[in-house]
């Protein structure tokens, strides 16, 4: 089984799906995501599904379970890039990926993310000290 | 109307999960070579891999046929998902959304109806579940 | 009866739940936590789950109703240390600890609660959300 | 597919608060006998709490029995519910997301059924409920 990899840049990881994933693979990425997010305290998890020609409900929930975890580890997910095909037909399939932040590359995905974690309470605290 | 024409045959095994793969990746090929949209390829290849999972899960393996089919002058792609597996008892439920008996999302046969132009579903208690997609050209 | 003792530190309470609990430890805790931060007047309460090996919807339920009680008591509560294995079950459960703050370690927990406090609720109110 | 093999299994009385606290701690044990992954063990355990804790409350008190499973080459475990208590009337809502008789959150059935391999729920008003699931190495 190929297993994705997961980079750190600062505080946030980043992954990008370059494989047809199998589902494996997709589950491995959910459990390595979120082990990498408490060992390295990252507050920001941004995937880069541009690349990926299908989201099926298994990746679909993927996505969700991802975004859903990261926040109960007090990180924040966003998924970028998807492609327009890809969104309508997910749309078709019944798959509202509520919960999942999107944007539209990884450069918008990566302000996003430094924007939620910099209005953090303790930020602001950390600033006034 | 005209009758349909199979031009192209091809069967893929599904026994593990990298065949779930492979099906899209066969699927994809034919789809373009149909000349579909990247949109309705898009939309096949995801039915299609929603298919090929439950052939693996519920029906405990099984086989696809992908074919390239023609209903002059319009192209398009089929594929057949065949397995030995418990079959279904309730088909109208099994379709919809929402339900499942595995932990899925329940969107899986519903949601593949939807993405394609023609959906049939055979299955029966103990008879195993036949489910045979085709999307046409525009 | 297994009890889980509650810690006071400055103006937090500091829970570490080191037993597997049982339903009635768990809502004697609640309980317990409840009467603490009355009596107490304290404006924090953390709880550390980093030794617990599940949460269950009765333990999540727990931590939920922890977290909306202490807030009506004028405590802000945050739950740290979730093990990774025990995020991903959570929210395949189901649960999405709606209402919980969460942090990685006790340290950033502690940082979060101080600056709950510091920051009062009326200058965060612009911020909130 | 290989039939299944069972090669060690254990029963466990579920009377009171405690129990349920047993049937985690042995449902561990046996999960990291059958070297399931560290999310999977969780997974099972959790599932095997939520039951336990119905078959308690619901079901009045009841057993569980843990089992070792094998289905040449995978290892796996298999822990079943059994009570005889009041029985669920309509199985299908009782396994809805939120539907709860007795003021829980409603996910104990829909959220172990998720996190686990195989789940089958067997129950009749009056005639008690049985419950069994299995969660398969990788
Ligand atoms: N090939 C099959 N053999 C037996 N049962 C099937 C098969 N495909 C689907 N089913 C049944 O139909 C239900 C709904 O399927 P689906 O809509 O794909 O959702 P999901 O895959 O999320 O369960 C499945 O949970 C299963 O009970
Ligand atoms: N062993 C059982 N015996 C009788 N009824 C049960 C049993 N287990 C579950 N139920 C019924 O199914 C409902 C849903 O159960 P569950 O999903 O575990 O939610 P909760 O435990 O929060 O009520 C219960 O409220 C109860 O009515």
């Amino acid at each position: 089984m190929d297993r994705v990899p997961i980079l750190k840049l600062g505080r946030t990881l980043l992954v990008s799906i370059q494989i047809d994933l199998q589902d494996a693979t997709a589950l491995a990425l959910q459990e390595d995501l979120s082990e990498r997010i408490v060992a390295t305290g990252a507050r920001g998890v941004l995937i880069d599904i541009s690349a990926v020609e299908i989201v099926d409900s298994f990746i679909g929930r993927m996505l969700s379970t991802i975004a859903a975890v990261s926040r109960v580890l007090d990180a924040e997910t966003v998924v970028v890039g998807m492609r327009p095909a890809v969104a309508i037909t997910l749309v078709e399939l019944g798959l509202s990926l509520g919960g999942v932040r999107t944007a539209l590359d990884v450069e918008k995905g990566l302000k996003l993310l430094a924007a939620a974690v910099e209005t953090e309470p303790d930020e602001l605290a950390g600033e006034a000290d | 109307m005209n009758p349909v024409e199979v031009s192209a045959s091809e069967t893929v095994d599904i026994r593990i999960d990298q065949d779930v793969v492979r099906v899209r990746q066969k699927m994809r090929a034919l789809a373009v070579t149909a000349a579909l949209t990247l949109v309705d390829q898009t939309k096949v290849v995801t039915a299609a891999s929603e298919l090929a999972r439950n052939t693996l899960i519920y029906g405990g393996g099984g086989q696809a046929v992908l074919e390239l089919v023609q209903r002059s002058p319009t192209k398009g792609v089929r594929i057949s998902f065949t397995d030995q597996g418990p079959g279904i008892a309730d088909i109208a439920l099994a379709l919809t959304d929402g339900y499942t008996t595995g932990g899925g999302l329940g969107l899986g046969l519903s949601g593949a109806r939807r993405l394609v132009d023609e959906f049939e579903l055979e299955s029966a208690p103990g008879a195993g579940t036949t489910v045979v997609i085709t999307k046409w050209g525009r």
